[in-house]
């Protein structure tokens, strides 16, 4: 067994033990952990692939932006932690999640590339292999999957934005076509009358 | 034309009884409707006079004329339509005349004379018929007319029952008759007459089947003939159908319609030449029915039918005659008949009418001194009836017993046996009535008896031609009985029958008044001999007076059965089990599937996420097996 | 014993399969629900980037990419839903999402 | 032969009708008045429009005549390609009269939504004619099932207290037969590349397929017949449908099962018809004799001419599948009979329940009393159903009984039985109802002019068809002539 | 590569793209009573794009990661025909502060971009990215009306479970690519037949489950009752209609494209999915009481016969499928613009019962609706049976009788329940309270659609020739 290899079962057993803690935590934030836990192996398995600036990526993303999200939410949210029996439905799901395992063993089984793995086409490196690809062959897509972002952005703000009605907040549109007459009156209060709110 | 006028004129009668005397007063209808017949009558007779050698034949139109089938509207004058139109004529204008005064105080006397008219109408196309097919439609159109007369008042439930029984009852013959039509044509690709009798001859080898077709069609037949003229099994609607008013029965029930069954037979002697077991069968048939009927109408109370039940064992006879190939005997019987039968049940009429509507004999008797004229008409028909010479049924009714004893075959000679004893009880039965309803002490209330009076003119008039009719016509017609006759011009083939023994002719006149003679020792000279004699025979005469209880069995059998049948089809087939496990039966389970599927619906997201992944996991199963094996 | 590509691909089996089950048997909270998507993609990546590197064929890291891609943009979206869900009726608990059925 | 599209006239017509109606107002006396004038004379135009159709037919000539045709679905083979042969003429005339007869016999009892009715007919109308001149499969089956809709709407609106029900029960009954149909069609059309009803007719189609089709065939044209045991749609629909919805029914739409294997089954599918004939001869027997015996039993008017119907048209179907020219043309009168005579029926059911509401047999009785005009009419068409000859129901039953009794003298005297329970059945309720003691309440009127009038022309053709039926046969002799003639070499030829 | 062939090949996408980019930015700077002019601009880009279809001559862009052909085109007519419509009437239906956002028509626009993507994809890649650029504006969507309990609801149902089909998506997508070593479809149509049977058919199985979820196929439809009901009205007209199509199309290409190599393991297995939702989608109608609920099972009930066509695996299967898709659209739109017409005290539509006594109040508005649902149901002369009437042709000339009979069957079933709604509509009694909502784009709409309902037979051979002519340049 090489260096690798021993990497390799190490992370898949950390994967596996925190992929399963991810769905059976009591707590919330446990899940979180596990499931950022479980990135790292993951980014660790990618690293062993061969796919550096993948795991970087993963690191990068899902550490530190997806699962920091996770857990924002989780705080922000203050869910109560029912609790609750799995009835009837144990069995089946266990039935067919046994059944997936099956078919996806028969499947990885099932043939395919068995060459030892080419941690680096044609020499260059992971990293510039997949730049070009993305900037050339691929443009339409990178340009898409831009896209993609750009409406979840506006999806989550138009979903999770409140707006609420004592809150002052900048009104663009009026920012823009103020004038200066607007801005600047001038009062010229009787005495002891004070400054009456009118005109706005 | 003579032919077109006698047949149509009474149809022109109903049409203008039903349509033109609403407005008119009722009794225009009546003479209208008389007229008409009286004038059809002489047309009729002008058919008869005018008889050639051939039958003549006028076609109206176009019937049916498909793949080969070709049937008109015709006519056809020879001499067996001859004598049957100027017969049912003849009878229909005195039964006309007669109902004016019968009918006098019913207010729907113009739907009874339009009903009569038709009545007289379908007959006359019956008998006028060229064809199967006409002569089948004339057949329906009497039942029909015989439905509606019978039934005629209809506020009384029991003359609905009798009216809707005796169509039932037709019906089941005709299912006989339409069978033979269809067979007919099957045999002889034809239904007119000429087609069919010209092929009979060579039809002897023809199979239906796997049956000589002759035989098949001779039986059919038979059923047909059985139904229309009351025959012993299908005869039951006959004495219910009394229901109906009383020239109804003296038209329909006596002189014409139940007719019509030895009609048939007597048109179609040319097939059952060469039938001779559904020949064998008419003879049994008709002594059967001879003897049957004679022994039910020994036990009646009720004077109509009394003569109702008579007529049914004359009818008998008449079938015996057919059945023993002597049509032209048969249709002398049907001749002398209808007159002295039309005159008991039209003097049975006055009497009834006289007695204000009491039909029942044992509230009758002692009438003679106050109605010497029907009486003496009675007693006419009543001697006709029983065969004594030299009145009319003497002549008809020798003749079918002679021959019945010539023809030497087994069943030919039973026949005779039979047809003596009914002769006997014929003398009985009929003077029994008689006896009863004339002799003796009178039975019915006073201040009925004060009113009994003699019928009207239009109702005397009637019976007194009919009972000169039964008085000579025998005598008068006696070449009838003779198929070889001129007048026959050779429509019927010629018996060949041997010699008979002397006792053989007189014997039937014999039977006759050794009935008269018992009926007077009694009903008149020891009525307290008669009396002990039905009290030792109480649960015959019940038995008979039941009519052999016949209706009782068919009640039972057929009717109730028919309707346990249609009831539990109705109730548990129809809507228990076809359209409840049926059509309704699919929608309640499409309901239910419905509650299935949503039952999958529960709206909890995991439930969702698990049909869809068990979903994925089976397709995926299901595909790596076929996958993996192709 | 050899790691072969089978070795992967039946580690991103089992988490996808561990993945599933989450999904199908937790009850207690949505957010759950949004963790074990993560992991189910997380398994498809690495199944995409084993292939890839077995194939000596980058494209399937570049698939990878995309998919991390819209792994982000899809927590993002999915946390808001929850947000708005739960501000609305004060609970993420599965068994409360249950207004719809039939 | 006409140059103008006579047939596409008496299709469309009536939808020009219906856009005509759409002019009228909503609601309003006035309104009402305007639809009915509207729709009466629209139906009156078509009547005469298929008076000179049939007037000018030439039952001399072969094949079929007044051919139009356009392209349409080429792709799929589908054009629209009508025609029409003697027996089409005869089933256009039937549905042109019937419902002017329809319009006038709701006249004044359909107060409700009368605009909508109206609409409702002129549709019946416009697709029935469609149906019986379509020479193009799939437009036959358009039109064959579009019609479910107008009646689905007809029975559920206009209908009785279990009306939802019955519309139901009609329509998802029935299209579940159809849709088989559908099936067949298509699966015609693959082997043949078209749609075409003249090019099916002689595509020679393998034994085995024949049979697959017919049965899917069958099943729709069974339904609609009805036979039995697919019948029980049919007294549920007719009690709940209202009078005219109930003429409709049973003077037309009850055809078209028949009109359907005269027009499909038996000329496309010889020999699946010569195979498949015991058990047509079976359902048909047992229809004859049970719903007779059915009939006796109910006690509702409507139900009893409802199951004789499905009585009568078992003598349809007995006669249809007989190789015997006789049987097939005795079987198209059978229809045509059964067309006018149970649409006078349930008439004169109406009549009295508009008078009384009431369908129930026990509460009538003497009716003669006050409605002796009616007694009459009622008396005319009892006899017809029961098969009198002189009436048209005698012709069509007797052809059958002697075109079939070849083939089996069994099955030839269950229809001659037949005669026998319908004249149970008829009587009975006749007796029931219009004889019998004068019942409690107020006298009801006899027939006014305009009752009268829509039973005249039913009466008349009744008498002319059961002592002149000549013309009819003109009509129908050559090609039942020729449906025997396939049906004999399939016979022969198939080795059944 | 060369980029302005590309480019060129892609100007409806760069429009929307265009467009969508440009109503973002302006959006914010847009007052609350001018908004209805985003939704014209809007319109404007759709209809912009709608007119750009046809120019771009047919063949590979993008490096083969996109394709034009004249399958794509009327599809892509289809699309952005349906996703313009929907917004037409949308309007009338969003009354709501958050429904009112400048947001929605540019989630709109994003949405119709991806379905674009999708419906030209030729590459696996191409293929998910199109579907998430598709479903996540959907997914926002259908939670828009943040003040509705039930808004909320179906947007985490429709999200989490549209994830879930995603990854099962995604695992199909790498198991072809692993055992074939390309996401390309040319090269996949290729390496497929040599691929190891069981990675090929897993693949397939996960990628056929990903898409048959987006057409709401049983057993991948639980859902589109709950979404359908819980979405706002005119987010349901969109959700059924457009989204739908794309799906459809895709389908299409995936199947007869690079997995044609397959058809023998996945022409059972669509005739499977077929029967189950036919099944799924008449049986579970049938005691709705909820109009939208209805129209969802309904929804499941045609993509059922969508795939009657498919599993023929014929050029007459493609054929019918893309007829049916055409009708389809257009017969959901005409339902959904219905229920988006009148009000009843004030409430939308949304139970059948609301609608009774409505044949006496507005003959023709139930007129137009019967027709509608009649169509639906496939009866003759309207629109709806000649869908049926093409994919159970091509069921029988692929000798699949078994399916064409379970079909027809499952199509009366589901007449059941739409002559249901016909006999509220005429039969059932109800007072007089309807509102006639204002707006002549949903009165238009229900005209237009109910007419080529009613009238389709007349204008049938017009589609059915551009289906066919669309369906002829599919590869096979």
């Amino acid at each position: 067994m090489t260096a690798p290899d021993l990497f390799f079962w190490l992370c898949a057993a950390v994967l596996m033990m925190s992929s399963v803690f991810v769905v059976s935590a009591r707590s919330l934030v446990h899940a979180v952990f596990f499931l950022i836990l479980a990135f790292l192996n993951a980014a660790g398995l990618f690293i062993l692939l061969g796919a550096e600036f993948l795991g970087m990526m993963m690191l990068i993303v899902y550490v530190g932006a997806v699962a920091v999200l996770f857990l924002f939410v989780v705080m922000t949210l203050d869910t109560g932690q029912p609790g609750g029996t799995l009835r009837a439905r144990l069995p089946a799901a266990l039935a067919a999640g046994a059944i997936l395992l099956l078919e996806l063993a028969f499947v990885a089984f099932a043939g395919g590339p068995t060459e030892v793995p080419e941690p680096l086409p044609g020499g260059v490196s992971n990293t510039r292999a997949l730049g070009r690809l993305i900037y050339t062959d691929y443009a339409a897509l990178f340009e898409l999957a831009g896209a993609i972002l750009l409406v979840a952005m506006i999806g989550a703000i138009v979903l999770a934005h409140r707006y609420r009605p004592g809150v002052r907040r900048q009104d663009p549109v009026r920012q823009f076509v103020r004038q200066q007459g607007e801005s600047i009156r001038l009062e010229d209060p009787a005495v002891g009358a004070g400054v009456s709110e009118q005109g706005r | 034309m003579m032919a077109v006028a006698a047949v149509f004129l009474p149809l022109a009668g109903a049409a203008l009884a039903a349509l033109l005397s609403r407005r008119a007063s009722p009794a225009l209808a009546g003479i209208t409707t008389t007229c008409l017949a009286a004038l059809a009558l002489a047309a009729s007779l002008g058919v008869l006079a005018g008889l050639g050698d051939d039958p003549t034949r006028v076609s109206l139109a176009t019937w049916i004329a498909v793949d080969g089938l070709h049937v008109d509207w015709a006519l056809r004058a020879d001499p067996l339509s001859a004598l049957m139109l100027v017969v049912v004529n003849a009878i229909s204008a005195l039964v006309h005349l007669y109902a004016i005064g019968y009918m006098a105080e019913d207010p729907h006397r113009p739907r009874f004379f339009a009903f009569l008219s038709l009545f007289t109408f379908s007959m006359l196309l019956l008998v006028s018929a060229d064809n199967f097919l006409q002569l089948f439609c004339g057949w329906e159109g009497v039942g029909l007319s015989s439905y509606l007369l019978i039934g005629f008042w209809y506020e009384r439930s029991t003359a609905n029952a009798a009216a809707i029984k005796a169509f039932l009852m037709n019906r089941i013959g005709d299912v006989g008759l339409v069978l033979a039509l269809a067979a007919i044509a099957l045999t002889f690709e034809s239904l007119t007459f000429d087609a069919v009798f010209g092929g009979a001859a060579d039809a002897g080898s023809a199979t239906l089947l796997g049956l000589p077709a002759l035989e098949v069609i001779g039986v059919l037949l038979l059923v047909g003939a059985m139904g229309k003229s009351a025959q012993i099994g299908l005869h039951t609607w006959l004495a219910d159908a009394m229901e109906g008013p009383t020239p109804v029965s003296a038209l329909l029930h006596a002189a014409t319609m139940v007719t019509a069954g030895v009609f048939l037979v007597a048109r179609c002697a040319p097939l059952y030449e060469g039938a001779p077991v559904a020949m064998g069968l008419v003879a049994v048939v008709g002594a059967a029915t001879a003897l049957f009927a004679a022994t039910i109408a020994l036990a009646q109370t009720d004077i109509k039918r009394v003569v109702a039940w008579s007529t049914c064992s004359q009818l008998g006879y008449m079938f015996l005659a057919a059945g023993v190939a002597v049509p032209a005997a048969a249709l002398f019987h049907l001749f002398t008949h209808a007159f002295f039968k039309a005159l008991l049940f039209l003097g049975a009429g006055a009497v009834i009418h006289a007695l204000a509507h009491e039909q029942d004999l044992r509230r009758m008797g002692g009438l003679a001194r106050r109605m010497p004229l029907t009486c003496t008409a009675m007693v006419v028909g009543s001697l006709a009836l029983s065969g004594l010479p030299p009145f009319a049924g003497f002549w008809s009714k020798d003749v079918i017993l002679e021959s019945a004893f010539a023809a030497h075959g087994p069943v030919a000679l039973t026949g005779f046996w039979m047809g003596l004893a009914a002769a006997f009880l014929t003398g009985l039965y009929s003077w029994r009535l008689v006896f009863l309803v004339f002799a003796g002490e009178a039975r019915a209330p006073a201040r009925v008896l004060s009113a009994v009076h003699e019928p009207g003119w239009s109702m005397r008039f009637p019976v007194l031609v009919l009972a000169a009719a039964a008085c000579v016509a025998g005598w008068w017609a006696h070449d009838l009985a003779d198929a070889g006759t001129p007048f026959w011009r050779g429509l019927f083939a010629t018996a060949h029958h041997g010699d008979v023994p002397a006792w053989v002719p007189i014997a039937p006149a014999v039977a006759g008044a050794g009935g008269l003679l018992v009926a007077w020792l009694v009903y008149v000279a020891r009525p307290e001999l008669g009396a002990r004699a039905a009290a030792r025979t109480a649960a015959v005469g019940a038995f008979l007076a039941a009519g052999w209880r016949f209706d009782a069995l068919y009640d039972g059998l057929v009717v109730r059965t028919v309707r346990r049948v249609g009831s539990f089809l109705a109730a548990a087939i129809d809507q228990g089990l076809i359209d409840r496990r049926g059509p309704e039966g699919v929608g309640r389970a499409a309901l239910a599937g419905a509650v299935r599927v949503q039952f999958l619906q529960t709206g909890q997201l995991h439930h969702y996420a698990l049909v869809v992944v068990v979903g994925a996991v089976l397709f995926a199963a299901w595909n790596l097996l076929v996958g993996g094996l192709s | 014993m050899t790691v072969t590509l089978a070795h992967y691909l039946m580690l991103g089996g089992a988490v996808f399969t561990v993945g599933i089950i989450g999904i199908v048997l937790n009850r207690r909270n949505v957010i759950m629900i949004l963790m074990a998507i993560e992991l189910l993609l997380l398994a498809v990546n690495l199944n995409f980037v084993a292939f890839s590197a077995y194939l000596g064929d980058p494209a399937g890291q570049v698939f990878t990419l995309f998919v991390l891609t819209v792994a982000a943009a899809e927590a993002a979206v999915g946390l808001a839903i929850l947000v708005v869900f739960f501000r609305l009726r004060g609970t993420i608990a599965v068994e409360d999402i249950q207004d719809l059925k039939g | 032969m006409s140059t103008w599209p006579i047939l596409s006239l008496l299709v469309f017509l009536p939808v020009a009708g219906i856009a005509f109606l759409a002019l009228t107002g909503r609601s309003g006396a006035e309104n009402d008045r305007n639809a009915r004038d509207v729709t009466l004379w629209t139906s009156l135009a078509n009547l005469a429009l298929a008076i000179v159709l049939a007037a000018r037919f030439d039952p001399g000539k072969d094949g079929f005549q007044f051919v139009e045709h356009a392209a349409w679905l080429p792709e799929l083979g589908v054009a629209y390609h009508v025609g029409v042969d003697g027996i089409s003429v005869l089933f256009i005339l039937l549905t042109a009269l019937l419902v002017p007869i329809c319009i006038v016999a709701s006249w004044t009892t359909v107060v409700e939504r009368v605009r909508s009715w109206m609409v409702a007919f002129l549709a019946m109308e416009a697709l029935m004619i469609g149906v019986f001149v379509a020479r193009d499969a799939l437009l036959f089956y358009v039109f064959f099932e579009a019609i479910l809709i107008p009646m689905f709407l007809i029975i559920g609106i206009w209908g009785g207290e279990r009306r939802v029900h019955a519309a139901f029960k009609f329509v998802l009954y029935t299209l579940a037969g159809s849709v088989l149909f559908l099936i067949a069609i298509l699966t015609l059309a693959s082997l043949a590349g078209s749609t075409d009803m003249d090019r099916l007719e002689h595509t020679p189609i393998a034994v085995d397929a024949q049979r697959w089709i017919w049965i899917a065939m069958f099943a729709s044209f069974a339904v609609k017949v009805p036979m039995w045991p697919l019948h029980t749609w049919l007294p549920d629909a007719h009690v709940q449908a209202p009078t005219a919805g109930s003429v409709i029914l049973a003077g037309v739409l009850l055809k078209l099962g028949g009109y359907g294997f005269i027009r499909f089954s038996l000329p496309m599918l010889p020999a699946a018809s010569a195979e498949f004939m015991p058990l047509v001869y079976v359902l048909s027997a047992v229809a004859i004799l049970y719903t007779s015996l059915v009939a006796l039993m109910q006690r509702d008017m409507k139900r009893l001419i409802a199951y004789s119907s499905v009585a009568h048209m078992g003598v349809v179907t007995l006669g249809l599948f007989t190789a015997s020219a006789r049987a097939i043309s005795g079987a198209i009168v059978q229809m045509l009979s059964h067309g006018l005579v149970s649409a006078a029926l349930f008439l004169v059911v109406g009549v009295v329940y508009d008078r009384r509401h009431s369908r129930e047999i026990a509460d009538y009785g003497g009716l003669v009393h006050s409605m002796p005009r009616y007694a009459g009419l009622f008396m005319l068409f009892a006899l017809a159903a029961v098969g009198l000859p002189a009436t048209s129901g005698f012709v069509g039953e007797f052809l059958v009984i002697v075109g079939v009794f070849p083939v089996s003298a069994v099955f030839a005297a269950c229809a001659a039985a037949g005669m026998v329970l319908s004249a149970a059945y008829m009587l009975w309720l006749y007796r029931r109802v219009v004889f019998g003691g004068v019942p409690a309440g107020p006298p009801l009127p006899d027939l006014d002019r305009r009752e009268t009038g829509m039973f005249l022309p039913l009466a008349i053709l009744v008498l002319w068809l059961g002592i002149q039926p000549d013309f009819v046969f003109r009509l129908v002799e050559g090609p039942s002539a020729e449906l025997a003639a396939r049906l004999l070499a399939a016979q022969t030829g198939g080795g059944v | 590569m060369e980029l302005a062939p590309a480019l060129l090949g892609a100007l409806p996408e760069l429009l929307l793209a265009l467009g969508a980019t440009v109503l973002t930015m302006v959006g914010p700077f847009v007052v609350d009573q001018r908004r209805a002019w985003l939704t014209r601009a809007a319109l404007l880009t759709l209809a912009g794009a709608l007119a750009l279809v046809p120019t771009p001559p047919d063949g590979l862009i993008f490096g083969g990661l996109f394709v034009v052909d004249g399958f794509g085109k009327f599809m892509k007519i289809l699309v952005l025909g349906a996703t313009a419509w929907t917004l037409l009437i949308a309007e009338e239906g969003r009354q709501s502060a958050s429904m009112r956002a400048f947001e929605y028509p540019v989630l709109v626009l994003f949405s119709a971009l991806g379905m674009l993507a999708t419906v030209s994809a030729n590459n696996l890649m191409s293929l998910y990215l199109g579907l998430e650029m598709m479903s996540i504006p959907l997914y926002v969507l259908t939670a828009l009306k943040r003040e509705s309990r039930h808004a909320g609801e179906a947007g985490i149902k429709y999200f989490v479970l549209g994830a879930l089909a995603s990854a099962l998506l995604l695992y199909g997508c790498a198991l072809l690519y692993g055992f074939t070593g390309t996401t390309d479809f040319n090269a996949l149509a290729v390496a497929l037949p040599d691929a190891p049977p069981l990675g090929a058919a897993a693949g397939l199985v996960f990628l056929v489950a990903g898409i048959a979820f987006k057409l709401s196929a049983a057993p991948f439809h639980m859902w589109t009752p709950d979404v359908y009901e819980g979405a706002p009205t005119p987010v349901t007209a969109f959700l059924a209609a457009a989204p739908k199509v794309a799906a459809g199309a895709l389908m299409l290409r995936v199947l007869f494209g690079p997995l044609i190599g397959l058809a023998d393991v996945w022409m059972p297995a669509i005739a499977v999915l077929a029967v189950l939702s036919m099944t799924v989608g008449a049986f579970g109608a049938l005691r709705q009481t909820g109009l939208k609920r209805l129209l969802a099972y309904g929804t499941i009930g045609h993509s059922g016969y969508i795939f009657v066509g498919i599993a023929a695996g014929t050029p007459e299967g493609i054929h019918g499928a893309c007829v049916y898709l055409a009708i389809y659209a257009v017969m959901t739109i005409g339902a959904f613009a219905c229920l988006l017409a009148m009000h009843r005290s004030h409430q939308p539509f949304e139970q059948v019962e609301h609608l009774a006594g409505i044949g006496r109040h507005r003959p023709m508005f139930a007129l137009a609706f019967s027709a509608l649902l009649l169509s639906m149901a496939g009866l003759p002369p309207l629109a709806g049976f000649l869908a049926k009437l093409y994919v159970f042709r091509a069921a029988v000339e692929a000798d699949l009788f078994w399916l064409a009979v379970v079909g027809v069957l499952a199509s009366v079933v589901a007449a059941a329940y739409y002559f249901r709604v016909v006999y509220v509509m005429y039969f059932a009694d109800g007072d007089e309270d309807f509102e006639h909502m204002p707006g002549r784009r949903v009165t238009w709409t229900v005209t237009a659609t109910a007419l080529t309902a009613l009238l389709f037979l007349f204008v049938a051979p017009v589609v059915v020739e551009a289906a066919a002519r669309a369906a002829g340049t599919l590869g096979l």
